[in-house]
């Protein structure tokens, strides 16, 4: 074997581990991609619910897991349930992280939902989701709590009455503070790639 | 007419229309049994005319016999290395030959068809675009699934891309006629591929052409998406058109670079080579390389229609300013492969009627190669309005002004070689000065579109035509007669008539002038490119009228030229010796050309211009008939 | 470099450039699978390449001095040989040109591919470009049969990369949602690029086989000797050719950026 | 003609030198447009929830703003109040920051602005990876014309001497 031919090696080698190393002190530490909440972190609002099996939902008790809020309805023609689809997908990717991740979906249309209704509705995209739901009194206060918009249109089709809401979805970390918050159809990744983040951390 | 239905060109295009159907049917019957639909507005569906054109150009060459010695050697069969032509007289033209001298004819005949086409579409526009309001191209009428203002379209941008699939054959005729002359070589590098890549640009052409009988096409020569995915079917024909005939602008480049660099004369060092065969590097280094991205943006945009990938639509996440980047990374060193063979074709000639060296050879030459190289940095001033990213549009400015250096070398040479010459305008020598002329003209109104303040508002405006119909007659229709008129003794061993040149040139260049002036000054004013009918309150009704009679002259004086042509052929006044007594090797032995050019090989002795110096002589042939180059 | 070495010690350099390609590979795919480093993989890429380029193109023939008479075999197998590396640099524009388009469309992003898959048709691809230069080499020594043993072990492999890419891969790319027409828009044009760069090479590959078959079939007519086998070379540094632009797609495809359903 | 390879990368360094020197010095004189990515504050005062109500503009508040892909927009809620601009919601009493992505130009809802409205514009920046293919693409191609010139003009001394 030729002297040549090592001395090539040799310096593929030595130039291959330069330019890792160079890499590796110049990466880009990873940057959250949703809406980002500056320290010091704001709390979560208090959501007190009776859950479906009569049970008590307080989210001061969620500490220790992330929390994916959002609200919507059980007869909402699009976004809510393109967002649980997108849920189910973020548990996917997440694999077994996701068990300290907790997706809860506050009804916005008491009058209808029943929360024996929505937590059916919800645990069709994933046993593990809670839907919530209360009387117009219980939910007042946690819709002002995350500026909740809501706006009843009559449409004369099948569905009956329409609810326009607010598609924000909020994440709440292990603390109970509000730490990121994503506009509708963000791409799973993102979520996948915070919570991710968060977990790492 | 007996000898036209068993030769090379009959056969290849009866199985380019067996190869169609072929392709075509089979598609169709997948189709068929995918349950799509089978047929459609033009007989065959889409996907099926792509496969069936694609077979049909391959079918066209195997049919013709081109490839007949390839597909020998891969059976192990070796073939002799000369062919000798066994057809004589007009036959030889249209069978496969492997002489370069033949194969230049066709290219030059072939070129002059394509440019009497693209001739012919741009005088039925211009008879429209004589006033305003639509005349006979008009909404209700209906011809090839087109109503009139579609087929506007379609001629317009026919007249683009036929006019440049022709000068890429001219400036091919040229080359292959006239380098292995220059170089003192017995032919090209690989005969085979020459004839391979003049005969494979024949069904380019009738694929091109096709796409006006199949719903035509409305995006103009450059076939920007979205638009042109969604065009008719005939869109698919013109990119396959253009797609393969960009193999034979490929595979003639690596000819000539191949042949430049193997099969030189002794003593011919890169400084003593003559100025033409350096205008030939630099073009063929482009055509060799750039082609490729035309005719992938082509393809992309074809896979899009075909198959739904959508590179360059928006709602699929495409970037049609991709399109643009690919597209125009070719098309304007393309501009600069039109005119470098031109370029090359003035300063060759130039000395030989002014009787003295060529001002600053090496500069020119270094010119040739300078403009090839800067032309492939500067695509992006053809998008000065795209979108694209503004920061970079000052960049794109300062190199497309370099460009303007070594052109302006060329001309300062050219003026330096005149200065003090003994001038003689034979009809060659009118074509070259007028080609100086109009490229001047052509180059002066360039800059104001590579500045980006002025291009804003210049841009698709006639004053853009203007410009290039005037760097592309100086660049390449001027020299291209010149050409003509210069070695057609060579190739004949007859004269072209000198009274019928001069009114041919006397008849074309003021309407010429009229023309792109006219189109520059309406420019400026606010017509449009490529638009059907303009706005009568622009006033712009006489201009139009003007430049229609001024296209009418030049297609008269071409049909001149023609009658000149054909006719000088058979009974031009016999010029069998050295009649412009130029120092150049090939006009060392009498015309016409012989079949192995040079029985005696020759060495260069001197400098190839010293015109007027006593006893410098260029070549002197080598007496004891040593190894023929070969 | 002394090229003029025995056959043994030029069928061992064949040994060691095949280890420090297979060395290297394995080195992109590690750092592409634990952190993101793209200017590390297109250093990699580019080492490869010049390693293909040198020792198994041997590229440094085009500028063998061979001005002696211009009717000789070795004079025209210049001509041939110039001819056909000016064909691969202009041929070479057109993955350039698919590369600039896979940058532009997909930037730090790439389509989500097996990984297992694209290691292995890499795997398959170097090693019958070893294969191809251990046959070249025999022919070289005048080893017809050698060659021929050489060449059909590279035909198999590279129909092997033929069909994992074609069968395979695109049938499970379908799968994941990659289809051709990518129905949702949010998914982008990833599926337009993949199948484009992948059967734009997978033509290259499939045309480089019949080329393979020919020239073993004119080899097993006896048609090349050690002084005479133009054919064989032309075979060897297209197929060669071929395996470079792998080199370079295979990380633009497989493991620069991050993956993207 | 001397191919001397010294001589040709002396030419494109010479011409990339004067690239660089055009480019950059107006890069610096438009610094203001096209600059790089930053982060970008907007504190809302306490009480402006009040002042809208009442009608009045809050005069800190600009009507709207211009951003670069890849700008962070940092938005600082002294109000006690929520606010909201567009998808970036702000609770009261903390701060909420938001990755510009994508280039647009809209007017967004804004509950801290009179009219609730603010115009969003997000153009292209100019990276120093823009700013490097500036001085490439006018670099390039004036170092290969120093290039195939300098060949020139190096021989003729040389041809004197023989």
């Amino acid at each position: 074997m030729d002297k040549k031919l090592m001395w090539i090696g040799g310096g593929i080698l030595a130039l291959v581990a330069i330019v890792a190393a160079l890499s590796i002190i110049f990466a880009k530490p990873p940057s959250f991609r949703g809406t980002l909440y500056g320290e010091p972190f704001p709390p979560a609002a208090e959501v007190e619910l009776t859950k479906a099996d009569g049970s008590l939902f307080r989210m001061s008790e969620q500490r220790g897991k992330i929390v994916l809020l959002f609200f919507g309805y059980t007869s909402c023609p699009d976004v809510c349930p393109t967002t649980l689809a997108e849920m189910t997908k973020v548990m996917n990717e997440l694999g077994d992280a996701s068990q300290n991740v907790q997706v809860v979906f506050v009804s916005v249309d008491p009058r209808r939902d029943t929360p024996e209704k929505i937590q059916e509705y919800a645990s069709r995209f994933n046993s593990t989701f809670l839907g919530l739901s209360g009387t117009q009194e219980e939910l007042e206060p946690i819709w002002q709590g995350y500026s909740i918009f809501r706006a009843e249109v009559d449409s004369d089709s099948a569905m009956g009455v329409i609810i326009d809401h607010t598609a924000r979805l909020y994440l709440i970390d292990p603390e109970g503070n509000l730490r990121l918050s994503y506009a509708y159809a963000t791409p799973v990744e993102d979520i996948v790639h915070d919570i991710e983040l968060l977990l790492g951390k | 007419m007996k000898g036209f239905f068993s030769s090379a060109l009959a056969r290849g295009l009866f199985w380019q229309v067996i190869g169609t159907l072929v392709g075509a049917g089979l598609v169709t019957g997948i189709r068929a049994l995918m349950g799509l639909s089978a047929t459609d507005t033009f007989f065959f569906t889409e996907p099926a005319w792509v496969l069936g054109g694609f077979i049909g150009a391959l079918s066209f060459l195997v049919g013709s016999g081109v490839t007949g010695d390839w597909i020998k050697w891969a059976r192990g069969i070796d073939t002799p290395d000369h062919h000798e032509d066994h057809h004589t007289g007009w036959e030889k033209f249209v069978n496969v030959s492997l002489d370069h001298k033949v194969i230049g004819i066709q290219y030059t005949l072939v070129a002059l068809v394509l440019i009497s086409i693209g001739g012919l579409f741009a005088l039925i526009f211009r008879t429209e675009l004589a006033a305003s309001e639509l005349q006979f191209l008009t909404t209700d009428m209906k011809l090839f699934g087109q109503n009139g203002p579609q087929l506007y379209n379609t001629l317009m941008s026919l007249h683009g891309m036929v006019m440049i699939v022709s000068i890429l054959l001219g400036i091919a005729g040229i080359i292959n006629y006239v380098v292995p002359l220059l170089l003192g070589a017995q032919d090209m590098a690989f005969p085979r591929l020459n004839a391979f890549s003049f005969w494979i640009a024949v069904p380019a052409a009738v694929l091109l052409l096709s796409s006006l009988f199949l719903g035509g096409f409305d995006t103009g020569w450059t076939g920007y998406p979205p638009l042109s995915a969604r065009a008719p079917v005939g869109m698919q024909m013109f990119f396959l058109g253009v797609f393969v005939a960009g193999w034979s602008s490929i595979l003639g480049a690596l000819n000539v670079l191949v042949t430049v660099v193997r099969m030189r004369a002794k003593g011919m060092t890169a400084m003593r080579m003559p100025i033409f065969v350096w205008a030939s590097i630099a073009t063929s280094l482009i055509a060799l390389t750039a082609t490729q991205f035309i005719g992938l943006a082509f393809q992309l945009v074809m896979f899009q229609r075909l198959f739904g990938m959508g590179f360059f639509d928006p709602a699929k996440g495409g970037n049609p300013v991709l399109f643009q980047h690919l597209f125009w990374f070719y098309s304007h060193p393309a501009v600069y492969v039109f005119i470098l063979p031109g370029l090359g074709v003035i300063s060759e000639l130039l000395p030989v009627f002014v009787r003295k060296p060529l001002y600053g050879y090496r500069w020119i030459a270094m010119s040739s190669l300078g403009i090839a190289l800067v032309g492939f940095v500067v695509w992006a001033h053809h998008m000065f309005t795209s979108g694209m990213n503004e920061y970079l549009r000052v960049p794109f400015m300062y190199s497309t002004l370099l460009v303007a250096v070594p052109t302006g070398v060329k001309f300062f040479s050219w003026v330096a070689t005149l200065w003090k010459g003994k001038i003689s305008t034979p009809t060659p020598m009118l074509f070259v000065l007028g080609g100086i002329v109009v490229f001047l003209m052509g180059g002066l109104s360039g800059p104001p579109n590579a500045t980006v303040s002025t291009d804003l508002h210049l841009h698709d405006t006639y004053f853009i035509v203007g410009h290039f119909h005037d760097t592309i007659f100086g660049g390449f229709v001027f020299p291209f007669f010149a050409a003509i008129y210069y070695w057609f003794p060579k190739a004949t061993g007859r004269k072209m008539n000198e009274t019928l040149g001069k009114i041919h040139f006397w008849l074309m260049t003021p309407s010429f002038f009229v023309l792109t002036f006219g189109m520059m000054y309406i420019g400026l004013i606010g017509m449009r490119r490529r638009i059907a009918d303009y706005d009568p309150a622009l006033g712009i009704d006489t201009a139009h009228l003007i430049l229609t009679i001024s296209g009418f002259a030049i297609a008269l004086s071409v049909l001149i030229f023609f009658y000149n042509f054909f006719v000088s052929i058979k009974n031009g006044e016999k010029a069998e010796g050295n009649l412009w007594n130029s120092r150049s090797p090939e006009w060392q032995v009498p015309s016409p050309m012989p079949v192995h050019n040079y029985d005696k090989p020759f060495e260069v002795v001197g400098e190839p211009y010293d015109y007027g110096l006593k006893d410098a002589g260029f070549v002197k042939f080598i007496e004891e008939p040593a190894k023929g180059k070969h | 470099m002394a090229h003029s070495q025995d056959k043994s010690s030029a069928l061992g350099q064949g040994v060691v450039i095949f280890v420090y390609l297979t060395v290297l590979t394995i080195i992109e795919y590690f750092v592409a699978v634990s952190f993101n480093a793209t200017s590390l993989l297109i250093v990699v890429a580019i080492i490869k390449a010049a390693l293909v380029m040198y020792y198994y193109m041997h590229i440094y023939k085009l500028n063998e001095a061979d001005h002696g008479d211009e009717h000789s075999y070795a004079y025209k197998t210049g001509t041939n040989r110039l001819g056909l590396w000016l064909f691969l640099l202009s041929d070479g524009f057109v993955f350039a040109g698919l590369l600039v388009m896979r940058a532009n469309l997909l930037g730090l992003t790439r389509p989500h591919l097996n990984q297992f898959l694209g290691l292995a048709v890499t795997a398959v691809l170097l090693i019958s470009s070893f294969y191809m230069n251990r046959g070249e080499t025999a022919m070289k020594y005048g080893d017809v049969k050698g060659f021929m043993r050489n060449t059909i072990i590279t035909f198999v492999l590279g129909l092997g990369f033929l069909l994992g890419v074609v069968l395979v891969e695109w049938r499970m790319a379908a799968h994941e949602g990659l289809v051709a027409s990518f129905g949702n828009p949010a998914s982008g044009p990833l599926g337009g690029v993949f199948y484009m760069m992948t059967g734009m090479h997978a033509f290259h590959v499939f045309t480089g086989l019949i080329f393979l078959a020919v020239v073993w079939n004119n080899a097993r007519k006896g048609v090349y000797t050690a002084e005479q086998h133009w054919g064989v070379e032309a075979a060897a540094v297209y197929w060669h050719f071929v395996d470079l632009v792998w080199i370079f797609f295979y990380p633009a495809l497989y493991l620069i950026g991050t993956a993207v359903q | 003609m001397n191919f001397s390879v010294k001589r040709v990368l002396l030419s494109f360094l010479l011409g990339l030198v004067l690239a660089a020197l055009t480019t950059e010095i107006s890069y610096a004189l438009l610094k203001k447009e096209n600059r790089e990515p930053m982060v970008v504050e907007l504190t809302i005062p306490a009480g402006t929830a009040e002042m809208i109500r009442a009608g009045e503009a809050p005069l800190e508040i600009p009507k709207d703003m211009r951003f670069v892909v890849g700008d962070t927009l940092k938005v600082i809620n002294q109000d006690n109040e929520n606010h909201q601009l567009g998808p970036l919601w702000i609770p009261a009493n903390s701060s909420a920051s938001q990755k510009l992505e994508t280039e647009e130009n809209l007017i967004v809802e804004c509950t801290f602005q009179a009219g609730s409205a603010m115009g969003i514009t997000v153009q292209e920046p100019v990276t120093w990876r823009t700013r490097v293919s500036g001085i490439f693409f006018a670099g390039f191609p004036l170092g290969m014309m120093f290039a195939v010139y300098s060949g020139l003009v190096g021989k003729q001394k040389k041809k004197e001497e023989q």
